[in-house]
């Protein structure tokens, strides 16, 4: 079972980063994934988080107890979300956007410039795509082809192929960063 | 503080519960009305109106019951005691706003002459149908302070003690007439002005630029301050926290919501009055509120006069609910027999807190009951003879019915 | 209220509906009988409601002609008023006006208790033909109890209109005025010396106020898209043949003899 | 009757609680909705919005909720399915509707996503807090059935029993679903259209003069009938006869409004659907609904791991309240654990009908959040320690409830 | 403009951090910047502006009161220092009437959003006007429902797109200066965001009008109603406003339709005269303390 | 450069130079300050701040006229223009005890 959180401001796409990964474990990999949500107090601007939790088996208690895994695009999500987050586990980050602490215990940090590589592609607002193929590459919790299938239908059709794109931007930068 | 000559009519007076009504909110120092006209509520604004001009009291007629209570909420800011009066259906409508009303702490009064429900029911017919709305109709948690006049005179002291529980408590009290009370004239003895004590509002006092609207006091309630006087505060039906900004964590939740319950839970005991008579023998007692009690009155005295050991506790505040007074008696009594005018609504409160040591006895609708005891008096001899405790409310079928 | 029956009675057969796919929404209690023999559907909603419970019923089975009565002068159901003349939903709506009004009865009214008339009595009543035009209203007429054929008229008129039509009807109120004041009299007598009918008027100039004639006639009469035009056009622009224009009758329900539509 | 291939969307979907209850609602032949935008509740409006024209569904948003209430009971009596979406604040809006609505016995279905109360409060995290507002929320005497769905899933199958339900028993449904299940997503599997059973009006078929609208068939449900049939219906929401005419005699009031609640409380059998487990052995039992119940699960295996018999029962349909099972079950156990996103609701008719037999522990929580499965796990083995029999709820006091008031908690200032 | 460049390599300087005080602190809650409202959304520049008005109008601060109702511009109460109240779904115009006819020496500002007062504050927006209460309407109109996401407004034009709209809105849309007027505001006007300096001026002549007061000031959302529609950002709903708008003060209100992306009529279209609700009022009491003597 | 004329008025009249502040972490970066500023005196910065928007920069502190139109059309009060004092360093900072 792995708990993950998606955690950054409104309008980041925050949650649909939450969705498009569970549905790609739960439809495409056939595994259960609950994926809940919490906003602030404004729809948008203010901090936002999805919380997703990925079983083999059927997810009872839907919520996270101990993160392993925390996606954090803004420094408000990070601030609120990192102590949660297991001594063991993973931080992928926006490294323009999050200043993080020294990591705890044996915790790993993957930053990215996520943001950066969004407005290069074009539109800043794929830069949570462009963090969910750096999370496929690092997080190992869902398969490639399995979110490759869950994009195009979780996006506006004439935004498939710049989100398909941002994808791979930010896949491939995982895998080379793993690589080093 | 005692209360403003201006508006108190002493003397003695054949005047309705809906007068009555009027008359003491005017002693009470109410001196906004926000109204809509409704039936059976009307004569209560009408007295309000014609009244007004001497006073000095102030008055609106807004569009509908959504809006007047509105208005209620924003004249009670500004210092005014305020309060507006409606029956069933307005109150329905009101329900929205009686959750501001909490959240923002603003004390209001709001008389409620209930009618026959649901829906348009029958307007012209007492019921006592609203109790259990009264307590929970607004979405959220809250509580909420309702009394339950039986008599004109009723009418007038509880209107007292209505805005003096909304001033202590900063909260909305609801005084659950109904249509029975409301037009029923009796003798209503207004006393001086001088002995009418009432609860002033509770000023904050501090520097201007310091000052929380919610910051409370030891006992859960914050001082308030009024509108025009260089505060310059800012108050929300969000989950707030005491500067009255909105914050929308759990914690905040916590922090802002639980008082709000509590300072009701926490003084209920202050809060809760009831009447009692006759209960140091009783085998069975009759539980009842506002009109119907003067049927239970009247069935205690007929059945003591018969040999039956009967005893009445009469529920002047309806909620908070008596809750210890009735587990108390519970324990040492075979049964209670609640009559109310609705099909069951204050006996289930009853039932629970008699914790399962007496047998409760419920007469639905025992609206022709108000002057019509035998229905009672069959079932008070009933409730003699069960031997066993049966699990919940043993309903029972009345002639009225 | 008896001459307002009568004149829906008359309006109905001239306009040659039929009566049975009539629904009479209002918030007005009319009595039994009187339903019957106008052989209408009729719902008693709570108060100010009506208009809003009668675009459930036009939008449920576009096949009804709806026509909402309100009474309580559309203190709470303004709103529903306002909103229902901006979509043009198909309506018929009968606005009862029974303002208590300075001249009548001659009694001076700030001793009247604000509490039984709609409006305060230091209040300024609407303009209601002003209003509904200003929000949408496709037909929007005056006349008082006495103008009978008239009303009959117009209610004919705007059962063939399509899109939301208001007739304000100036008549004597409900029973409590009667009760209080006994002034019906007193009041059809003030329609007969102070109605003045002036056809097409600008809405704009039809206030009541007390010192002038009361202006009666047929102000507003043109065509907009109703609700359910522009539900359909834009749906089908959009949609295609994926949709099928709400109100006409599908292959389906032809085929399995579905009338209701 | 089998639901309309056309209105099912056959097939597995990785959606929200709000728009699996969308489209649970058309799959039941819902043709009908109003509504009003409402956080958290828009997402199921929107859902059917879009899905709605192509299915020949109608919706309209109307301009508030008391317009939306009297839209969805007009267009339930000209013949259609119909139901109407919202929050908290809408709700206690649309009170007096829903009154008239259980008054005139129209069926109709409110989605109800909870959110934190009272007032505006939080409008996007969660509360259970007008659980009692549904049942007790409009003025006078009536029934309404409740219930309270905990998955995407169950908003789909319940939304679909929630009509079944509002057409044979003639009355309101509420679905008492809240902020957390609503924008939950998880996997839901919509069925075929044929393995859907829906629920036909119950309509009057014979000469229009024997038709009285309130003449109940031996289940105490009357035939149904709609505008334009010619039946020169009169239905008003002041108390009437069989045939609709308002009465002014008390007699009759009594007999109708108590028909009114009859209905419901003569076939609460058939209505009332609860889910146990492991209550047959069990020290404590906790009582839950909705996402709470979900929640309880965590406490419950942290309870078992320490080695206390915990069973749970969970509500599915709150109202009506399963008195006779509880009373049975508080003779059988030691307490009953009640954990509720409030300050103490359904907790009150748990403690009424346990009858002094079982203690009952209140685990409340304020709302904009759920409990802490610590706190339950807490409460339970409070519960089934405690020897003493205790009057009255027990209030378990949080965690949250510490940090805020006794552990120095700041809030910003 | 400056579109976001983000390669041109340019190395440019640190933005020193301004530590002045902001000149709107004495009318502002500062402590609460910065707001929830999203990037270029106008309610802010509506705050503005009403602020310079206030100061402008030479109005005592302690004496105003500000009353909002629920979404966006239900906020604006929660960032003007002033006794604010942030009240109910479409109910601010009633909780202000509550206030000033309890206290007439209070000017209330309700400030609100198209859809709390034109949708479900209809009745009170048009009772309140026939009573002609004393106070000033701020509506801000961004043709949607934001704080839910984007859903049709009654000020939505036709056709246009929001989420319960999804294929083109069927309901025609409001005209709020021709409601105002035909339900008996004794000021009517209206202005765009980029209109601030006139739209100052108008919120300066308002709040020294006696009676129902409203200003419709259009706004632009970016984040809902221009993305929903494909209008670009919020910079480009200014450049449309700038392009679109034409000023014609004393214009018949039934002219005043906006329909999707066309021309946007602005100005002051009613400055009349009408006894206000507190007069009528104080002459009903004369008349009736003279009856009584 | 020998002027042909001096202007009669020239040492009265002293074109008022505004000063501009920016509170940087406000700015959601919507442009209409740089858009509408009839000086171009500013510009957009690559920097994010701390709600990942591009604030602007003061790029041309010495044309600014002080005509306050960035101050009202910032929707973010997170602009505003005071009068630059002479004599003092054309810095963007300025004391804030001086302004209470």
């Amino acid at each position: 079972m792995s708990e993950i959180r998606f955690a950054g401001y409104g309008g980041q796409g925050i949650i649909r980063s939450g969705i498009i990964a569970g549905k790609a474990a739960s439809i495409y990999d056939n595994k259960h994934a609950t994926m809940s949500q919490s906003f602030g107090p404004e729809a948008r601007g203010g901090a936002c988080s999805s919380q997703l939790v990925v079983s083999d088996s059927k997810v009872l208690y839907p919520y996270i107890t101990v993160a392993d895994i925390l996606v954090a695009m803004s420094q408000e999500g990070y601030d609120k979300f990192e102590p949660e987050l297991s001594e063991n586990g993973m931080l992928l980050m926006d490294e323009d956007l999050v200043k993080p602490k020294p990591p705890r215990g044996t915790m790993k940090v993957y930053p990215i410039p996520a943001t950066r590589f969004a407005e290069q592609l074009g539109n800043k607002i794929v830069a949570n795509v462009v963090m969910l193929g750096f999370f496929t590459a690092v997080a190992d919790v869902v398969t490639y082809d399995a979110m490759k299938k869950a994009i195009p239908s979780s996006v506006p059709e004439k935004a498939v192929d710049l989100n398909l794109k941002a994808f791979d931007r930010g896949y491939e930068y995982g895998k080379e960063l793993l690589q080093k | 503080m005692k209360t403003d000559p201006k508006g108190v009519l002493t003397g003695s007076h054949e005047l309705s519960g809906n007068h009555a009504c009027a008359e003491g909110a005017f002693a009470a120092g109410c001196r906004f009305l926000g109204c809509y006209p409704i039936v059976p509520a009307l004569e209560i604004s009408q007295r309000f109106l014609e009244r007004a001009p001497a006073v000095g009291a102030t008055f609106i007629q807004m569009e509908d019951e959504v809006s007047v209570l509105a208005a209620v909420l924003g004249a009670s800011w500004t210092g005014k005691r305020s309060m507006t009066v409606t029956s069933g259906p307005g109150l329905s409508l009101m329900m929205e706003h009686l959750g501001l009303g909490v959240m923002l702490e603003t004390p209001c009064v709001i008389v409620d002459v209930q009618m026959v429900g649901p829906g348009l029911g029958i307007p012209t017919r007492p019921s006592q149908g609203d109790m259990m709305q009264s307590r929970w109709g607004s979405h959220g948690d809250y509580e909420i302070v309702a009394l339950a006049p039986s008599s004109p005179q009723e009418m007038f002291d509880f209107m007292i003690k209505a805005f003096n529980f909304s001033e202590r408590y900063r909260i909305p009290v609801a005084v659950m007439s109904d249509e029975y009370v409301a037009h029923l004239v009796e003798r209503v003895v207004i006393p001086p002005a001088d002995a009418i004590e009432l609860v002033p509002r509770r000023y904050y006092k501090g520097r201007k630029d310091n000052y929380l609207p919610f910051k409370r006091d030891k006992d859960f309630v914050p001082p308030m301050v009024d509108i025009g006087k260089g505060y310059r505060f800012h108050v929300t039906g969000l989950t707030h926290d005491n500067r009255g900004y909105p914050i929308m964590f759990e914690e905040c939740q916590e922090y802002n919501v639980h008082p709000l319950v509590r300072k009701i839970r926490h003084f209920a005991d202050e809060i809760v009055e009831v009447q009692e008579s006759n209960l140091d023998d009783a085998e069975v007692i009759l539980v009842s509120y506002g009109a119907t009690s003067r049927a239970a009155r009247k069935a205690m005295e007929e059945a003591r006069k018969s040999g039956i050991k009967v005893g009445s506790l009469k529920l002047v505040t309806v909620w908070p609910f008596p809750e210890k007074r009735v587990a108390e008696l519970a324990k040492r009594v075979k049964a209670f027999v609640v009559p109310e005018m609705n099909f069951g609504q204050i006996v289930l409160e009853v039932e629970r807190c008699s914790y399962g040591a007496a047998n409760v006895f419920f007469i639905p609708h025992g609206e022709k009951g108000v002057e019509y005891t035998e229905d009672i008096q069959a079932v008070i001899k009933r409730a003699v003879q069960e031997k066993n405790i049966k699990d919940g409310v043993i309903e029972c079928v009345s002639k009225g019915v | 209220m008896n001459s307002l029956i009568s004149a829906l009675h008359k309006g109905i057969d001239k306009s040659g509906i039929d009566r049975t796919k009539i629904s009479v929404p209002s918030d007005i209690p009319f009595v039994p009988g009187v339903i019957k023999e106008l052989g209408v559907d009729y719902f008693q909603t709570p108060r100010g409601r009506a208009i809003a419970f009668g675009t459930g019923l036009k939008l449920g089975n576009p096949g009804l002609k709806v026509i909402p009565v309100v009474g309580d002068l559309m203190t709470l159901g303004g709103n529903h008023f306002v909103h229902g003349g901006r979509r043009n939903m198909e309506l018929l709506v009968l606005c009862v006006n029974n303002f208590i009004y300075k001249k009548i009865g001659g009694k001076p009214t700030p001793s009247m208790p604000a509490a039984f008339s709609p409006y305060s009595t230091f209040e300024e009543p609407f303009n209601f033909p002003h209003l509904g035009n200003s929000c949408g209203a496709v037909y929007t007429a005056r006349w008082t109890a006495l103008h009978t054929e008239e009303l009959a008229q117009s209610i004919s008129e705007a059962l063939h209109k399509r899109g939301l039509s208001m007739i304000e009807v100036l008549a004597p109120g409900p029973d409590y005025y009667r009760d209080i004041n006994d002034i019906e009299s007193d009041i059809l007598q003030f329609y007969y010396e102070n109605a003045v009918v002036k056809n097409n008027e600008d809405p704009r100039n039809v206030a009541i106020t007390p010192d002038e004639k009361i202006m009666v006639g047929k102000f507003t009469d043109k065509e907009r898209p109703t609700f359910i035009d522009s539900y359909n056009v834009q749906h089908s622009k959009i949609l295609k043949d994926k949709f099928t224009p709400h109100g006409t009758v599908s292959q389906e329900q032809k085929a399995s003899g579905d009338k209701n539509v | 009757m089998k639901a309309n291939p056309k209105d099912v969307l056959t097939g597995t979907y990785y959606i929200d609680g709000d728009v699996a209850c969308g489209y649970g609602a058309l799959a039941a032949g819902c043709k009908f909705v109003a509504g009003y935008p409402i956080t958290p509740s828009t997402e199921a409006f929107e859902a059917m919005c879009r899905r709605g024209p192509q299915v020949g569904a109608v919706f309209i948003q109307m301009e508030d909720e008391l317009g939306s209430m009297a839209a969805v009971i007009g267009a339930a009596w000209s013949g259609v399915k119909s139901m109407t979406i919202t929050s908290g604040p809408g709700y206690s809006l649309m009170q007096e509707n829903i009154g008239f609505g259980a008054m005139v016995e129209t069926p109709f279905v409110l989605l109800n996503i909870q959110r934190g109360g009272p007032s505006t409060g939080v409008p996007t995290k969660t509360g259970q807090a007008d659980m009692m507002q549904s049942r007790w929320g409009s003025h006078g005497d009536y029934e309404i059935i409740a219930i309270a769905p905990e998955s995407p899933q169950e908003m789909f199958d319940y939304a679909i029993k929630a009509f079944n339900l509002a057409e044979k028993y003639r009355c309101p449904v509420m679905i008492m679903s809240d902020e957390c299940v609503g924008h939950m997503t998880e996997k839901v599997v919509i069925p075929e259209a044929d393995k859907i059973e829906v629920e036909p009006r119950r309509l009057f078929k014979g000469p229009a003069a024997e038709y009285a609208p309130y003449k109940p068939d031996p289940d105490l449900v009357p035939k149904m009938a709609k505008a334009g049939d010619g039946l020169k219906l009169y239905i008003t929401g002041l108390v009437h006869d069989e045939r609709g005419y308002p009465v002014k005699n008390e007699d009759y009031k009594a007999a109708y409004v108590r028909r009114l609640i009859d209905k419901i409380k003569r076939n609460k059998d058939k209505i009332i659907e609860i889910r146990e487990e492991a209550v047959d052995d069990a020290d404590v039992v906790v009582v839950s609904y909705g996402i709470s119940s979900r929640v309880a699960i965590k406490g419950v295996e942290i309870a078992r791991e320490n080695g206390i018999k915990v069973g749970t029962l969970r509500l599915v349909t709150v109202w009506p309240f399963p008195d006779e099972r509880i009373t049975e079950l508080a003779r059988k156990v030691k307490a009953f654990v009640v954990p509720e996103i409030n300050y103490g609701q359904i907790v009150f008719d748990v403690a009424r009908c346990s009858h002094g037999h079982a203690n009952v522990v209140l685990v409340p929580h304020g709302g904009a959040g759920v409990h802490n499965p610590n706190d339950i796990a807490d409460a339970i083995e409070y519960a089934a320690k405690e020897k003493k029999k205790i009057q009255g709820v027990v209030e378990h006091k949080t965690r949250l409830e510490k940090l805020v008031f006794e552990g120095g908690y700041k809030l910003k200032e | 403009m400056a579109e976001q460049k983000t390669t041109t390599g340019v190395v440019k300087p640190e933005i020193p951090e301004a530590d002045v005080i902001h000149p709107m602190e004495n009318l502002l809650r500062m402590d609460r910047m910065p707001h929830i409202w999203c990037s270029s959304c106008g309610i802010g520049i509506a705050v503005t502006a009403f602020t310079a008005a206030l100061e402008k109008a030479k109005m005592d601060p302690n004496m105003v009161s500000i009353v909002s109702g629920i979404g966006c511009t239900g906020r604006v109460a929660g960032y003007v220092k002033l006794d604010s109240f942030h009240t109910t779904h479409g109910r601010p115009i009633a909780f202000g009437t509550g206030i000033r006819v309890a206290n007439p020496n209070i000017k209330v500002v309700v400030f609100s959003g198209d859809g709390d007062l034109i949708a479900i504050g209809g009745n009170h927006f048009i009772h309140a006007a026939r009573r002609n209460i004393d106070m000033l309407v701020v509506c801000v109109n961004n043709f949607i429902y934001a704080m839910t996401g984007g859903q049709v407004a009654p000020t939505t034009p036709l056709a246009a797109y929001a989420t319960t709209s999804p294929y083109g809105c069927v309901e025609p849309p409001f005209n709020i200066p021709y409601l105002a007027e035909s339900s008996g505001a004794v000021y009517v006007a209206r202005w765009t965001a980029l209109h601030v300096r006139r739209l100052t001026n108008s919120l300066a002549e308002a709040l020294q009008k006696k009676g129902f007061s409203v200003v419709e000031v259009i706004s632009p959302c970016a984040m809902y109603y221009s993305r929903i529609n494909r209008l670009g950002d919020g910079l480009d709903m200014m450049r449309f406003y700038h392009d679109n708008v034409e000023i014609r003060h004393g214009e018949d209100t039934k002219n005043l339709d906006i329909g999707f992306q066309t021309k946007i009529i602005c100005g002051k279209f009613v400055d009349r005269e009408r006894p206000t609700y507190m007069e009528r009022y104080s002459q009903w009491l004369t008349e009736v303390k003279g009856a009584k003597k | 450069m020998k002027l042909w004329r001096k202007p009669l008025d020239s040492d009265k009249i002293k074109i008022i130079r505004g000063e501009i502040h920016i509170i940087k972490d406000r700015c959601k970066g919507c442009s209409f300050c740089v858009e509408y500023c009839p000086k171009e005196v500013l510009e957009m910065s690559e920097e994010f701040n701390a709600k990942g928007y591009h604030p602007p920069y003061v790029k041309k502190p010495d044309d600014c006229v002080e005509c306050h139109l960035c101050e009202m059309l910032c929707p973010e009060f997170s602009i505003f223009v005071t009068v630059k004092k002479e004599d003092e360093k054309p810095v963007t900072v300025a004391s804030g005890e001086e302004q209470t």
